[in-house]
């Protein structure tokens, strides 16, 4: 009876995927005219072709390497991540905020035994740990002109706390990330603010950029990015602390 | 050769991702995930987005891997 | 205007200092709604709208912006009067996350509604999901735990298809801007048109309730509390109710006649409100679990709600509106009594709970006012809406009107389970026992100061009726209202 | 055969195997694999809709870089893509918090278990 | 201030100050009455007056204008305000001495809100006025009749169910006539459909479908027969003669106000002497009267008993109308009026009974009439008067009625009527012989008659009802103004004279008074000198005398009431099963139970809500593709 059941579930997921497929499939071979799902629209009409011009602001002009320009990170991506569309970034942070919260209020509290690491794990942490809380700084601050950015810079952070408490080394406590996370984010969204008090706007890139490809460019989007790797790897190291946490329960039940 | 190797990097993906649904084991179908992940990793490196490899390779890869198996320590624990 | 941007930075700022707060963080909750709500208000009144506002100084569809529109703004100042509601109407929630998360799902909220760019809808909907999905859990026993986990796998499957959506839409566009979408959608290819509708609509059918769509919901309502409640009707789904005016109506509409630009879809779309509102006013009609009754009925008004929306003539959608703001107090009213009778008699069986009328009568006429509205009888707010909805689907084709008769048989299935509830409350109590908690004043003093809107405006329906004719003669002629506002002298 | 038409067919397939995953999977952690699936899926073919054969990278390293912007591949998806990954990471944890809750208030990982029964087992 | 206004706030206002004061009941009841004498009075100054009328525009457009809710003062409406305000007010006094604190209801304000929907059905001159009232009306006497009761909860919910079809169809009648005329008025919602029966006969056909199935529902004709029987019998008891009489005329009054003149003025096919709709509509009337004469028959519950009868008379009205003629249509309302003078009669004095005794069923009654003389005497006149007996009002009506049916020639419905009629006697006896006549039961032996303020009312509806019987003019007088309200030629009516349809058959009903008193004088004499009676227990009846215990007998089992017409019983009983309308209504509901149980547990496990999703998708894309 049982497999019966899952079989008619297979049967019924590869009959719905069939239809999605054949839909797609006819949809990527229409004929009609207009813009298909297989084409582009003209590359002039993108929004892309305007970030990559870096000339939103005024359609006529141009910059050079080395030069000033709307926005001077070298990087499009993290021009468009952490400038044009900065407000979703930061609502992106919020994600991460809420779900890391919503995990530690769900997860059972209970204390659980982490088992002694071996000699060469135990000795050799230090190293490790530092070596990537290089790289994600690294990452963090080179993030407007080389890939990267403060997500990724973040997560190497708390790999390397990760591996810290893998060790069972004490690194930092739960209540100091919290209040790295806290302070973190109520800065980003203070400068935010500052924008408005300053420039009239949210979320605007006040500072006077450097020229475009040096370090001290991008206005304040190395800043930012800063605060989001610190605020990311307090928040993902929570996350850790909270799997072998103990502590009170409140129960609303 | 790109080519070549683009269409092999697909014929890992699809079948570590049908690996991944159809192996009984909770643990195998974790690392296996994290071998999709990385290897999807690689193909953005193929596709000139080098931000989002770096990004899908600590984040996707190493990290959402490490919590799953955390959580599947905690959920096995007791079995 | 750019300072409606606090409507956002102030709660998601409360909700970092939430962190610190420990007993303040119900006051400072409190004030925080009080200010978004009487900024909105302030902003509704003014006679800047409508407007766009550019984030970060880069203007649409380059920079992320926000439209207000006497429509949208009329929406926040719904959602946040929901929102400080709910919050009166607590009941023992103590810690900080659920503040926070509290202060986070009002940001989403507005946010929902002002953003004028699909992917910053995208996360602002994602926002919302996570909050509720945390604030549902909060009770973290067996039901809430199980309803918020399937939840949340089902909104996130949902939301994958919208993702890829708004992949589509970029790829084939080159924009992201809802008023740059509404105006170039005519290029686009039919079929491809139809994709993307297809796969935005998944993604945005789940938090509206719809019939296929919404098995989260009986779950969700009955698992949370009641504030959640409140939440999840007051502000998500009114919300959902703009989601649908904005997505549907706006972005994929033939310019100034308010339809979707697919008649077919918009059929299917009929189709799935008809279904919407049969089974879950079927459903609603043998269950015994008060608060599952209430989320079997709002998914009822969201399909009649949608079914007004695509009618799209004036007199339909006048209707909707009407019955958006009709639902929107009347089950206010019954989620806050509901809590409270919940936390009185210990059960959540509606037949458990007799004598509560007797011994609160005022909650108990609140109770019955709020189920009439909802049932659409004369003299109560819900039954202009329901009026204008059908006179509108007269219009219709023949489809329409068996849409029609589905809406009078169900009102039948309703009228009957909501007065049969309604009576039991002014049973006799049979044990002589005391109710196990008391009711809070401040709660029946929410719940009849509502009940009295909803009869003011049963018997006067000129109180509301410019805020309404605004928010139609926006709809109508939606597109290139909204696309005027952004990118003026465009059409 | 171009390089974005191989990875636009290995992620639709990719989110088909999600989407089949998440509909006949039954324990929860595999549930949230098949999610993830997906995820990767989305986050390629996003990618893929933005690249062009032989498209450079979207960051500036010299002068000359500068004069061929028009031959960089499409930087917006990517920005989506950031944005979407942190958003699958975020999905990712919270549910599978939900899920040690789950599995401690039912005592199984079978999304078929009753919630509404009250509590037997374990707690 | 408008007097029309006045009628419709005062009690509005009356029912919000009751329910603050709900605690002092017989304050609150004395108010009621001072509010139905108010009405009464104002209504009754109000005759003649027919160009009163009040209006308010609303803020809401429909049809591209503001929507006007208006009230006119029309002779018909008055008519039925005018007789339903009275009947309330002799009600309202019974209600003051009924409700004490063993039988509180609690009900008057809700009562007053009905009364306020009331007055409001009888006058709107839209039919958005109409609907409202219509609508406050059910949901306000679902109320009333549930009146905290477990029991009576799930009468009421019978009766609220088939009332809400109700209000769905004439909502859906009401939107599409305002469609067809582009208003809502009623009087040219009627010419509009007049017009549209000359161009699309089956679409009129349906529209006044809509509205007659609403108006049968109010009513309870044949389709609809079974819910007074529930409904009245679990209603508060004081409120059961309202429910029967007021309540049941709003069907009436919709088919006179709006299905007569289109079917009059209207060009349609004919069966016999009269039209095709209107001859279904007579036979409608007539199975519902034999059906509900039968059913009436076989009741133990003298409540549910008289809810049949109430339907069989309401199927004498409607054949009445149905005549399509001056004398049916007379006949009809005089019935109305006498419908509800005697069933007021009736009911009232029923629910003495239940006050003294605290018992429905009739077979644990008997011998009342030794103790509630009074009462006996009001229930005896009011089935002289519902039996159709001269010399009381009731023969008239009915007289009317079978008149016109004649001179239309509608045998069959002839048959039927005079069928019922004569069923009638059967279940009126069966009452009389079950709970006034026979044996006191033991533990009944000391009640006393009913209180004063409950006597008056009854002795008033007696004398009423005779004095109609013997002056038919108090009735037939404001008839005519009704009928030539709805445009009919009618010549004045005397006092005392009532003219009838066929030749030679116009009676002098004082003349027939006089008869029959000197008939009655007669038999009096013959009982003054017949024969001594005697007087022996109830069980030496049955067992000669002898009361041996091992028998274990108790009076109660030899009630002669118990099974008082059964070899009656087993001859329907057949004809009984093949026709249960109420069998069929109810595995309707329980239909709708089990999809319901089924739907929300598909909700609970909610296994399914991915799949559920998939589907939802690929209804889209092929909907999309169709």
């Amino acid at each position: 009876m049982k497999n019966d059941k899952s079989l008619l579930l297979n049967i019924l997921a590869i009959a719905f995927l069939a239809v999605l497929a054949y839909f797609i499939y006819s949809v990527a071979t229409s004929n009609d005219i207009g813009i298909k799902v297989t084409d582009n629209n003209v590359v002039e009409n993108r929004v892309a072709y305007r970030y990559l011009n870096k000339n939103v602001l005024d359609e006529n002009s141009k910059y050079e390497w080395g030069g000033k320009a709307e926005d001077s990170a070298a990087n499009v991506v993290t021009s468009i991540v952490a400038d044009y569309r900065l407000f979703d970034t930061s609502l992106e942070v919020i994600v991460l905020f809420i779900t890391v919260m919503g995990f530690g209020l769900v997860i059972p509290k209970e204390n659980i035994k982490i088992k002694e690491s071996t000699e060469l794990l135990y000795h050799w942490t230090p190293l490790l740990m530092t070596y990537m809380l290089l790289v994600g700084g690294y990452m963090f601050i080179n993030g407007h002109i080389s890939p990267g950015g403060g997500f990724p810079a973040g997560a190497i952070m708390s790999t390397a706390i990760l591996v810290g408490v893998l060790a069972g080394k004490q690194t930092v406590s739960h209540t100091t990330l919290k209040k790295i996370e806290a302070i973190a984010g109520t800065l980003i969204f203070s400068i935010a603010t500052l924008g408005f008090f300053l420039k009239g706007s949210f979320f605007i890139n006040f500072l006077e950029g450097g020229n475009v490809g040096d370090l001290f460019s991008a206005g304040l989007i190395p800043i930012l990015y800063t605060l989001v790797a610190f605020k990311v790897a307090a928040e993902l190291s929570g996350i850790y602390f909270e799997f072998y946490e103990g502590g009170e329960e409140h129960d609303n039940v | 050769m790109m080519l070549l190797l683009a269409t092999f990097l697909s014929f890992v993906m699809i079948a570590t991702a049908i690996w991944v649904i159809l192996t009984p084991s909770l643990l195998k179908a974790i690392i296996i995930f994290a071998i999709v992940s990385l290897v999807a990793s690689v193909s953005f490196i193929f596709m000139q987005a080098p931000d989002v490899a770096i990004t899908e390779a600590s984040i996707g890869a190493g990290i959402t891997t490490a919590i799953f198996i955390l959580s599947y320590k905690r959920v096995s624990e007791k079995n | 205007m750019n300072s409606v941007l606090f409507l956002i930075v102030i709660p998601l700022l409360g909700a970092f200092l939430a962190l610190f707060g420990k007993k303040a963080n119900r006051i400072v909750a409190i004030l925080i709604t009080a200010f978004t709500e009487i900024f909105s208000i302030m902003i509704y009144l003014s006679d800047k709208l409508p407007v766009s506002v550019a984030i970060g100084g880069w203007q649409a569809p380059y920079g992320i912006n926000f439209v207000l529109t006497p429509l949208s703004v009329g929406f926040i100042v719904l959602i946040n009067l929901a929102a400080i509601i709910s919050l009166f109407i607590i009941r023992g929630e103590k810690e900080y996350q659920f503040y926070s998360t509290y202060l986070v799902l009002l940001a989403a909220a507005n946010g929902i509604v002002l953003t004028g760019d699909i992917f910053n809808f995208y996360i602002f909907s994602e926002l919302t999901t996570f909050a509720i999905t945390a604030l549902i859990a909060y009770p973290r026993n067996r039901r809430s735990t199980g309803a918020a986990i399937k939840y949340l796998i089902l909104a996130s499957t949902a939301s994958s298809f919208l993702l890829i959506g708004i992949g589509v839409v970029y790829k084939t566009l080159g924009t992201l801007n809802i008023a740059d979408i509404a105006s170039k959608i005519d290029l686009l290819n039919p079929l491809t048109l139809e994709l993307i509708i297809v796969l935005i609509l998944t993604g945005i059918f789940v938090e509206l309730e719809l019939f296929p769509f919404n098995m989260w919901v009986p779950k969700a309502y009955f698992a949370g509390t009641a504030s959640v409640n409140v939440m999840l009707h007051g502000m998500l789904g009114t919300a959902g109710a703009y989601i649908i005016a904005r997505i549907l109506l706006t972005m994929f509409a033939v310019n100034g006649s308010g339809m979707l630009v697919n008649a077919n879809i918009a059929n299917a779309i009929i189709v799935i409100a008809m279904l919407t509102i049969f089974v879950s006013e079927i459903a609603a009609f043998n269950e015994k679990k008060l608060k599952k009754v209430l989320a079997f009925s709002s998914m009822g008004q969201m399909g009649l709600i949608i079914f007004g929306f695509m009618i799209g003539n004036e007199q339909a959608l006048t209707g909707a509106f009407y019955m958006v703001v009709a639902n929107f107090l009347a089950k206010i009213i019954l989620f806050v009594l509901t809590g409270e009778f919940i936390a009185m008699t210990g059960s959540d069986n509606w037949e458990d709970m007799k004598g509560i009328g007797r011994k609160h009568p005022v909650a108990g006429v609140s109770f019955v006012i709020g189920s009439l509205s909802l049932m659409g009888v004369p003299f109560f707010a819900g039954f202009w809406g329901k009026l204008a909805v059908i006179q509108g689907a007269m219009s219709g084709n023949s489809f329409m009107i068996t849409g029609i008769v589905i809406i009078l048989i169900t009102a039948v299935v309703e009228g009957v389970y909501f007065l049969k509830i309604s009576h039991t409350f002014f049973l006799k109590k049979e044990d002589e026992k005391e109710f196990n908690a008391k009711a809070r004043i401040h709660s029946i003093v929410i719940a009849a100061a509502l009940a009295v809107i909803v009869l003011a405006i049963g018997v006067h329906p000129g109180l509301i009726e410019n805020n309404v004719n605004r928010a139609t003669n926006e709809i109508l002629n939606s597109t290139s209202n909204y696309v005027d506002v952004v990118f003026p002298g465009r059409y | 055969m171009t390089m974005s038409n191989i990875f636009l067919i290995s992620s639709t397939s990719l989110i088909f195997i999600g989407l089949f995953g998440v509909l006949t999977r039954k324990n929860i952690v595999k549930i949230l694999l098949s999610l993830n699936i997906i995820e990767t899926g989305i986050n390629l073919l996003l990618v893929a809709f933005g690249y062009k054969e032989g498209g450079k990278v979207p960051i500036l390293t010299s002068s000359d870089s500068i004069n061929h912007l028009g031959n960089m591949v499409d930087p917006v998806p990517q920005a989506l893509v950031l944005t979407s990954i942190v958003i699958g990471l975020g999905t990712t944890a919270f549910a599978l918090g939900l899920t040690i809750r789950y599995y401690k208030t039912h005592g199984t990982l079978n999304i078929e278990a009753n919630d509404e029964e009250e509590v037997t087992a374990h707690e | 201030m408008n007097i029309m206004l006045m009628l419709l706030v005062v009690p509005l206002i009356t029912a919000f100050l009751t329910m603050a004061i709900l605690k002092h009941q017989k304050t609150v009841w004395t108010i009621f009455l001072a509010v139905s004498g108010y009405l009464s009075y104002a209504l009754f100054t109000m005759y003649g007056k027919w160009d009163l009328s009040w209006s308010i525009e609303l803020g809401f457009k429909m049809f591209g204008k503001n929507v006007v809710l208006s009230l006119i003062n029309s002779p018909l409406g008055w008519f039925f305000a005018f007789f339903a305000s009275l009947t309330t007010l002799l009600i309202a006094m019974f209600s003051i001495a009924y409700n004490d604190e063993k039988h509180d209801s609690k009900t008057a304000p809700i009562w007053l809100l009905l009364i306020f929907s009331n007055i409001g059905i009888f006058f709107a001159k839209d039919w958005l006025m109409f609907f409202i009232m219509w609508e406050a009306m059910s949901t306000t006497a679902y109320f009333i009749i549930a009146h905290g009761k477990e029991i009576s909860a799930k009468a009421a919910k019978f009766y609220l169910s088939i009332s809400l079809i109700g209000t769905s169809t004439l909502l859906l009648g009401i939107i599409l006539v305002s469609r067809l005329s582009q208003t809502f008025d009623i009087g040219v919602s009627i010419d509009s459909l007049v017009k549209l029966f000359s161009t699309n006969y089956s679409a009129a056909l349906l529209y006044i479908g809509l509205f007659i199935t609403t108006f049968l529902i109010k009513s309870a004709i044949f389709p609809f027969y079974m819910w007074p029987s529930k409904a009245y019998a679990e209603s508060p008891d004081d409120f059961t003669p309202f429910l029967s009489t007021v309540m049941s005329k709003y069907g009436v009054y919709g088919l006179i106000l709006f299905i007569l003149p289109i079917l009059a003025k209207s060009d349609l096919p004919m069966f016999g002497k009269i039209s095709q709709p209107a001859y279904m509509l007579a036979v409608l009337g007539a199975i519902t009267s034999v059906l509900a004469t039968i059913l009436a028959i076989f009741q133990t519950d003298m409540k549910k008993l008289f809810a049949y009868s109430s339907v069989a008379n309401v199927g004498y009205i409607v054949m009445g109308l149905a005549t399509m003629s001056v004398v049916g249509i007379q006949g009809a309302l005089f019935h109305s009026v006498n419908h509800m003078i005697f069933k007021t009669a009736i009911f009232l004095s029923l629910a003495a009974v239940i006050y003294r005794t605290g018992e429905r069923d009739m077979h644990k009654l008997g011998g009342l009439v030794y103790k509630m003389p009074l009462t006996f005497l009001v229930y005896l006149l009011a089935i002289i008067s519902a039996a159709g007996i001269p010399p009381l009002s009731g023969f008239t009506s009915k007289w009317l009625i079978v008149q016109a049916l004649m001179a239309q020639k509608m045998l069959f419905v002839v048959v039927a009527m005079i069928f019922a009629s004569t069923g009638a006697f059967m279940y009126l006896l069966r009452c009389l012989a079950s709970v006034f006549l026979g044996q006191l039961p033991d533990k009944y032996k000391d009640i006393k008659e009913a209180p004063l303020l409950m006597a008056i009312p009854m002795t008033i509806l007696m004398l009423l009802t005779l004095a109609i019987g013997v002056i038919p003019g108090i009735i037939t007088k404001p008839i005519d103004a009704v009928l030539t309200g709805m445009g009919y030629n009618v010549e004045p009516s005397s006092w005392t004279t009532v003219h009838t349809a066929l030749a030679k058959s116009d009676l002098n009903l004082t003349y027939l008074f006089y008869v029959f008193m000197v008939a009655c004088v007669i038999s009096l004499i013959m009982y003054l000198i017949s024969g001594k009676q005697e007087k022996i227990d109830q069980i030496d009846n049955y067992t000669a005398g002898e009361n041996p215990l091992e028998w274990d007998t108790t009076p109660d089992r030899f009630n002669f009431a118990y099974g008082f017409y059964q070899p009656f019983k087993q001859m329907f009983n057949p004809m009984l099963d093949l026709i249960s309308f109420e069998r069929w209504m109810s595995s309707f509901g329980r239909i709708v139970e089990r999809a319901s149980s089924a739907l929300s547990l598909l909700y609970t496990r909610s296994e399914g809500a991915i799949l559920m999703l998939y589907i939802g998708i690929a209804i889209l894309i092929i909907g999309g593709m169709m």
